[in-house]
C-alpha cells in the first residue's frame, strides 16, 4: 500500500551548505530496507512557524541512509518546501511515501562513485552499503569550493575531491577526475551536466554506468506520468538509469519539466 | 480471431480499451510508450486555458489495496503549450484532448483550439470533484441544464464525449440532457468524491484536503453508474454510445461493463506502477471472446440488461 | 483514563461505538452477544410492518477484500414478531430499533409500536439503496422534502435518528431537512448503490441484481459525506449530532469520523467472521485517547474541520 | 475473498431417495480443501428450463466429498432451490462460496459417527478421511426404510444400520445402536431430534461429541445473525458444535428460524 508512514525528526547532523541530514524515526516501521538511490516523497503535515502550509508540497527526497529503520535525509535549500524542512527542529513530524523507485544494484567488484552537491547523499549511502559488504568503493566528490563538499570524511574507502576554486583536491570539474580509475561500474549523482560527462566518459571507456536522476514529481508513484524522460517514468523505471536506458534519450540533459509539466532548457 | 473494432463518433478504433485521462498521459513522451499498447484510443490528462501547477502534496495515496484517492489538482501545461507540444495527427494511436473550464465559452474555445490543432474528438471533464475547499457551488456534471449548456457549445466545434461525474442522485437524468444537447458519447465515472483523515496528525492526508476515490474498490459503483446512463438512454430512445470506467482491473473487468452496456471502456487507477497491464486487458479481452466464440463486442453488450 | 461517555438524545451511552443495522442483529441471540461487547448501543436490523423473507441468495459477496456488496432485502420478522421476542427494555445495552417504511404514516404506526415496546429512540431507514428492480422512484433520503416528512411523522413518538443514503448530489441538503423536521440526530452512510456483474455467466452476482457496497473501500466515501453533513448543520445553525459510519474497521477508523465531527460511530461490513472486533474499536479508541492525553470526546472532534 | 466460484455439474451419482450426489468441478479452485462438517452456499445462476430463479435462492449444502478439486454434494428434495438442484443435469453451472463454517475435527483414535437422511453425506466424507488416515470408523447409518438409508457400501469401515419399519438392520432408531459402542468420540449429523438423543446419550456416557447442525441461512457468511443458536452463529461458529456448546442451549431441539427470522418449534 503506496500510504504515508509518518516519521519524528530525532536529530539533525551535518548542516552544512550543501544540504542537512535529518534523521528520521518512523511511526510504523518500512517493511524493507530501502536500496540506495531509491527515494521518497516528503511533506511537511504541519510546517514550522513562519511556514505556509499551502506552498509547501510532497517532494521527493533520495534515502541518504539507514540506521535501524530510522532514515536519513539530506535536504538542500532550493525552495519553499525545501526551506521549510530545513527550518524544522528534532520532535517535529515529516510525512514520507516510500522507498519508492529503482535503486542502484550493488553487485560491483571495483565500484566507482561521483557525485556533486546533493548528488553526494545517496552515494554515501551506496558506499556505506559497499562497504558493510566488504567492498572498497571510490569515491569523487565535486563542488564549487571545499564547503560544497558532502562531508569527505563520512565515506568509506578511498575519497578524490575536486573543486572549481581548488579550495580542496584538484582543481577543475570533478569529472576531470575519472580517467584515473578503471573501474567495473561507475555510479553518480548530481547536477545534470555533470551526469552526462559521466556518461559520455562511461560509454567512451566502455564501462557500464548507472545514474541517478532528478525530474520533477507530482505523484512519485507512477500514476500521472508527468516525470516523464522520454518513455520512462523516472520514479518508477528510475531515478537510477543504466547507460543504455539513456544512451539514446532525447531528453536526458537537454529538457527538464516543472509543475504542470511545462518544458524547461536543461542548462548545460 | 475476435474482432475487437469499434467505432467511436465516424472514428475507428482498433478495440474498445482506451486510457483514462490523468493516468500516465500528461507528457508526450508517456503518451508515446502508452501508444505502443494494445490500446483503442489515449485520453490527455485535462487541459486548461491557463496552465495549472497542481494541488501541493500529497497527491495520491493508497486508501485500501487497489484503491486510491488523489487530488492532482488537473495539473497541466495550459492549452498552448499543449497544442504546441502533443501531436494530435501523426501517432499510431489516436490521442483524444480531455478539456476542463469553467465556462461554456471556455469549453468551446478549448474545443475549438484542439479541433484546429488535429483533434478528431475531445472528451470534456464536467466532473472534477475535488476543487478547491473554498469552492462551494454545484459542479456542471451536478446539473443537467449546466452540462447540456456546456455540450452544446462545445460540440459545435468538433465531436464530444461527456465526461461524468457519479456524485449525482440521477445519472441517468444529466447523461440523457448531454445527449440531447449533442453528446457524441457520455463517459462515466470520473472519481467519488472522497476525504482522508490521518488519525497520528488529526489532518487531511491529501495536500488538498478534498480528493476523488478511484480503483478496484468503486468498481461495483462503476458499474451502477453505467448501468443507470444506459438504461436512462435507452428509456429515451437515445443510441449515444456509453464509455465505462471505474476500477478496470483486468480483462474480466472489461467484459462486466461492456455486459452493462458500455460500447468503450477506460483503464486508469490499476495502471499505478504497471503500465504494461494496459495491453493485457485488452490481450485478455480477446481471449475471453474467443473462448466464449464471440466475433464482435455487439454479440455480448449489454446481455446483462434483460437481468435489471 | 479516557472518558468515552456519549449522549444521545438525553440517552446516556458508554461509549459512542454502535453495532450498525443489519449487521449480526436479526436475532435476540446474536444481539445478546453483541451487547457483551464493549459497545455503546445496537442498532437492530431495519424492521417493516409485515413479516420480509429477504431477497433470494448470494445475498452478500467480497468484491475486493474488505469490500462488500450486498442484498439482503431486509428480511425480518415484521413489527408484531419483533416487539413480541425482542425485549427493548431491560438489556445491559440500549437497543435502538431501525424502522423501514414506505409512507410517513407507517413510519409514524412503527415508531409508536417500538416507542411502546419500550424503546428510547429509534433509527430510521431512509435509505434502503437497492429497491427491487421494478421500483424506479427516487428513495425518501433522496428528497429534502419526503425525508422531512417521514422525520415529522416519527418523531412525534419518540426522538428519531435519520439515517441518510450517500447516493445523492447534496447529502448536506438533506441532512438539515431532517434537523429542521426535528431528527435527533443524523447517521450516515447507508451503502453505495452498486451492482456487480459475474463475466463467465454473464449475470449479476447478486440474487437481487441491484445491491450496496459498504466495508473497507467506501471509508474515503463515507468520511467525506459526514463532513458535508456536519459542514451543512453548522452553515445553518443546528447542532443536531451526526452519527458518522462506512468502511471502519479499527479505532484509528472511528477517529477519523469523530475528527470529521461524527459524535457517534456505527459499525458494520467489518465484523463479518470478526464480531469480537467491535470491542476491539472500542478498546482502541480508549488507548488512542489516553496515548494522546485527551479526557473526552470533545477534545478532538471535529478538530479537522479548519482544514476545509 | 468471499467471492462465487462457479462449478460445473460432471457427474450426478447416487440417486437414492436420500438425495442425489452432484460432483462439481471448479473453474477456479478453492485454495484449500475443505473439512468435513463444512459447508458451502449453492445457488443456481441460470435454473434449468420449468424453474423460476426469482424463486430460487443460495442455500447451504454440506460437503459431502472431494476428489482431488471436485466438490460432491448431496441433495435432498426439500423445497424450492432443492427441487430445481435435482433438475440440473451434467454441463449445467451452479454457484458455490465455500468452504464455510467451521467443520469436524479430525484427532480421533476410535470415532463412532451417527447419521439420518441427508446428515449421512457429511459423514461419508468424514468417514473417507479418517480411512485416509488410517483410522476404522464406525458409522451407524438410520432411516424410515431400507431406500432412506443413504449408500452404506460407500463408508469405510464397519456399519451398522437402523430402520424404522426393520427393512434392514435393527428395526427402530439408529440411536438405539448407541450402547453398543465405546467410541473416543461421537459424530452425528442429521434430523435435529436425533442430534438431541445422541448428545444426551454422549453426555450420559461421558463421551464427547461433536454435531453439525442446521439452522436458516440466509448469508452463509457471518454477516446477517440469523443463523444465530443462542448467541452462536451457525453458519461461522458451526455448524459443527461440541456438546459442551450445546449442553446449555435454550434454543437447541426447541426452535429454530426461517427466512426474515420468524421463529418455528423444532418438531420432537
Ligand atoms: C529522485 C529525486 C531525489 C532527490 N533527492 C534530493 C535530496 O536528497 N536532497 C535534496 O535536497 N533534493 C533532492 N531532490 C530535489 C528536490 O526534490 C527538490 O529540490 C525539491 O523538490 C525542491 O522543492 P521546493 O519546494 O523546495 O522548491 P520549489 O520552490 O518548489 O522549486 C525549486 C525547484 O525544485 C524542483 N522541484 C520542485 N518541486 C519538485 C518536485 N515535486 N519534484 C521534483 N523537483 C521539484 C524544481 O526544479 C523547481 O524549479 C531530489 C529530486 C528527485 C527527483
Ligand atoms: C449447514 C447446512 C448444511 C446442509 N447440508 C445439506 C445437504 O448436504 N443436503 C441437503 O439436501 N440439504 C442440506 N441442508 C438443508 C438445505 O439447506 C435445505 O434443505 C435447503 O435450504 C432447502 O431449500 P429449498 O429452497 O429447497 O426449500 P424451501 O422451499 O425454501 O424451504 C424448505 C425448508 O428448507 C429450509 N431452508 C430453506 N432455505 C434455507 C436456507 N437458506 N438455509 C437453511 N435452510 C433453509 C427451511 O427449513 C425451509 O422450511 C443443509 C443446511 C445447513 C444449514
Ligand atoms: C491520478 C488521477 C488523475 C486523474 N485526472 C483526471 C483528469 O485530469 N481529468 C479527468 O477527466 N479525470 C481524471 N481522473 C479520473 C479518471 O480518468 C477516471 O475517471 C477515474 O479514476 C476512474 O477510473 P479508474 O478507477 O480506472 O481510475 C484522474 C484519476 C486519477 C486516479
Ligand atoms: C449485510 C448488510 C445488511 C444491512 N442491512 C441494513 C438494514 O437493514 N438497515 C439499514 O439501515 N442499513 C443496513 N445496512 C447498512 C449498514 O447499516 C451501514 O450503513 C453500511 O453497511 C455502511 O457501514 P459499514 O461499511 O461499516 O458496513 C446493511 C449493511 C450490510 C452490509
Ligand atoms: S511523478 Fe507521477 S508518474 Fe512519476
Ligand atoms: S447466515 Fe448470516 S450470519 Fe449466519
Amino acid at each position: 500500500m503506496r500510504y504515508p508512514t509518518f516519521f519524528e525528526i530525532v536529530e539533525i547532523t551535518s548542516t552544512t551548505s550543501v544540504g542537512h541530514s535529518l534523521w528520521l524515526k518512523p511511526n510504523r516501521a518500512w517493511p524493507t530496507q530501502p536500496v540506495p538511490g531509491q527515494f521518497a516523497m516528503v511533506w511537511l503535515p504541519r510546517p514550522p512557524k513562519g511556514y505556509d502550509l499551502s506552498v509547501c508540497s510532497a517532494i521527493p527526497m533520495s534515502i541518504a541512509g539507514w540506521d535501524d529503520g530510522n532514515v536519513r535525509i539530506t535536504v538542500k535549500d532550493l525552495g519553499l518546501t525545501s526551506k521549510a524542512l530545513l527550518a524544522c527542529s528534532p520532535g517535529d513530524e515529516l510525512g514520507l511515501i516510500g522507498p519508492l523507485g529503482v535503486g542502484f544494484s550493488l553487485d560491483c567488484k571495483q565500484p566507482l562513485l561521483m557525485g556533486g552537491g546533493v548528488g553526494a547523499p545517496p552515494l554515501l549511502y551506496l558506499a556505506q552499503m559497499f562497504a558493510a559488504k566488504g567492498i572498497e568503493p571510490i569515491t569523487l566528490l565535486g563542488g564549487a569550493s571545499v564547503s560544497e563538499i558532502f562531508h569527505p570524511h563520512e565515506f568509506p574507502g578511498t575519497v578524490d575531491i575536486a573543486t572549481d576554486d581548488g579550495s580542496a583536491g584538484h582543481c577543475g570539474r570533478v569529472t576531470e577526475l575519472l580517467e584515473k580509475y578503471v573501474p567495473s561500474r561507475l555510479y553518480t549523482c548530481g547536477p545534470e551536466p555533470m551526469l552526462v560527462s559521466g556518461l559520455n566518459w562511461a560509454v567512451a571507456n566502455s564501462v557500464p554506468a548507472e545514474l541517478c536522476l532528478e525530474r520533477y514529481m507530482a505523484c512519485g508513484v507512477g500514476l500521472c506520468g508527468v516525470c516523464s524522460l522520454d518513455e520512462q517514468l523516472v520514479c518508477q523505471d528510475g531515478p537510477v538509469f543504466s547507460s543504455d536506458d539513456l544512451i539514446n534519450s532525447a531528453e536526458f540533459g537537454r529538457i527538464a519539466r516543472e509543475a504542470g509539466g511545462s518544458v524547461h532548457v536543461v542548462q548545460p | 480471431m475476435a474482432n475487437l473494432q469499434v467505432t467511436l463518433a465516424g472514428l475507428h478504433l482498433d478495440n474498445p480499451v482506451m486510457l483514462a485521462s490523468g493516468i500516465l498521459d500528461s507528457t508526450p513522451g508517456i503518451l508515446r510508450r502508452m501508444s505502443k499498447m494494445k490500446v483503442g484510443a489515449l485520453i490527455t490528462k485535462s487541459i486548461s486555458i491557463k496552465p495549472r501547477p497542481g494541488y501541493p502534496g500529497p497527491t495520491a495515496v493508497e486508501t485500501t489495496p487497489g484503491t486510491w484517492i488523489n487530488a492532482m489538482g488537473l495539473p497541466n501545461p495550459g492549452l498552448n503549450e499543449f497544442v504546441d507540444e502533443f501531436s494530435l495527427t501523426n501517432g499510431s494511436v489516436t490521442i483524444i484532448p480531455n478539456l476542463v473550464a469553467d465556462t461554456p465559452d471556455e469549453f468551446a474555445k478549448l474545443a475549438d483550439a484542439v479541433a484546429v490543432a488535429g483533434a478528431k474528438i475531445a472528451e470534456i471533464n464536467l466532473s472534477c470533484p475535488h476543487p478547491k475547499a473554498s469552492y462551494k457551488g454545484r459542479l456542471a456534471a451536478q446539473d443537467p441544464r449546466a452540462a447540456a449548456e456546456v455540450v452544446e457549445a462545445a460540440s459545435t466545434k468538433l465531436p464530444i464525449i461527456a465526461k461524468l461525474t457519479p456524485n449525482v442522485t440521477d445519472i441517468g437524468e444529466i447523461a440523457v440532457a448531454c445527449a440531447r444537447a449533442g453528446a457524441s458519447a457520455i463517459s462515466a465515472i470520473n472519481t467519488l468524491a472522497a476525504i482522508d483523515i490521518d488519525p497520528e496528525l488529526e489532518r487531511p492526508i491529501l495536500g488538498n484536503g478534498y480528493g476523488g476515490l478511484s480503483g478496484a474498490g468503486i468498481r461495483p459503483i462503476g458499474l451502477r453508474k453505467v448501468l443507470d446512463i444506459v438504461q436512462a438512454l435507452t428509456a429515451a430512445n437515445l443510441d449515444t454510445p456509453v464509455i465505462g470506467m471505474g476500477g478496470i482491473c483486468d480483462a474480466d473487468d472489461v467484459v462486466r461493463y461492456i455486459l452493462c452496456g458500455a460500447h468503450l471502456v477506460q483503464v486508469g487507477t490499476t495502471l499505478a506502477g504497471n503500465p504494461e497491464q494496459l495491453s493485457n486487458i485488452t490481450e485478455g479481452l480477446a481471449d475471453w471472446m474467443d473462448r466464449k466464440g464471440y466475433q464482435n463486442l455487439e454479440d455480448f453488450r449489454g446481455r446483462v440488461l434483460e437481468w435489471f
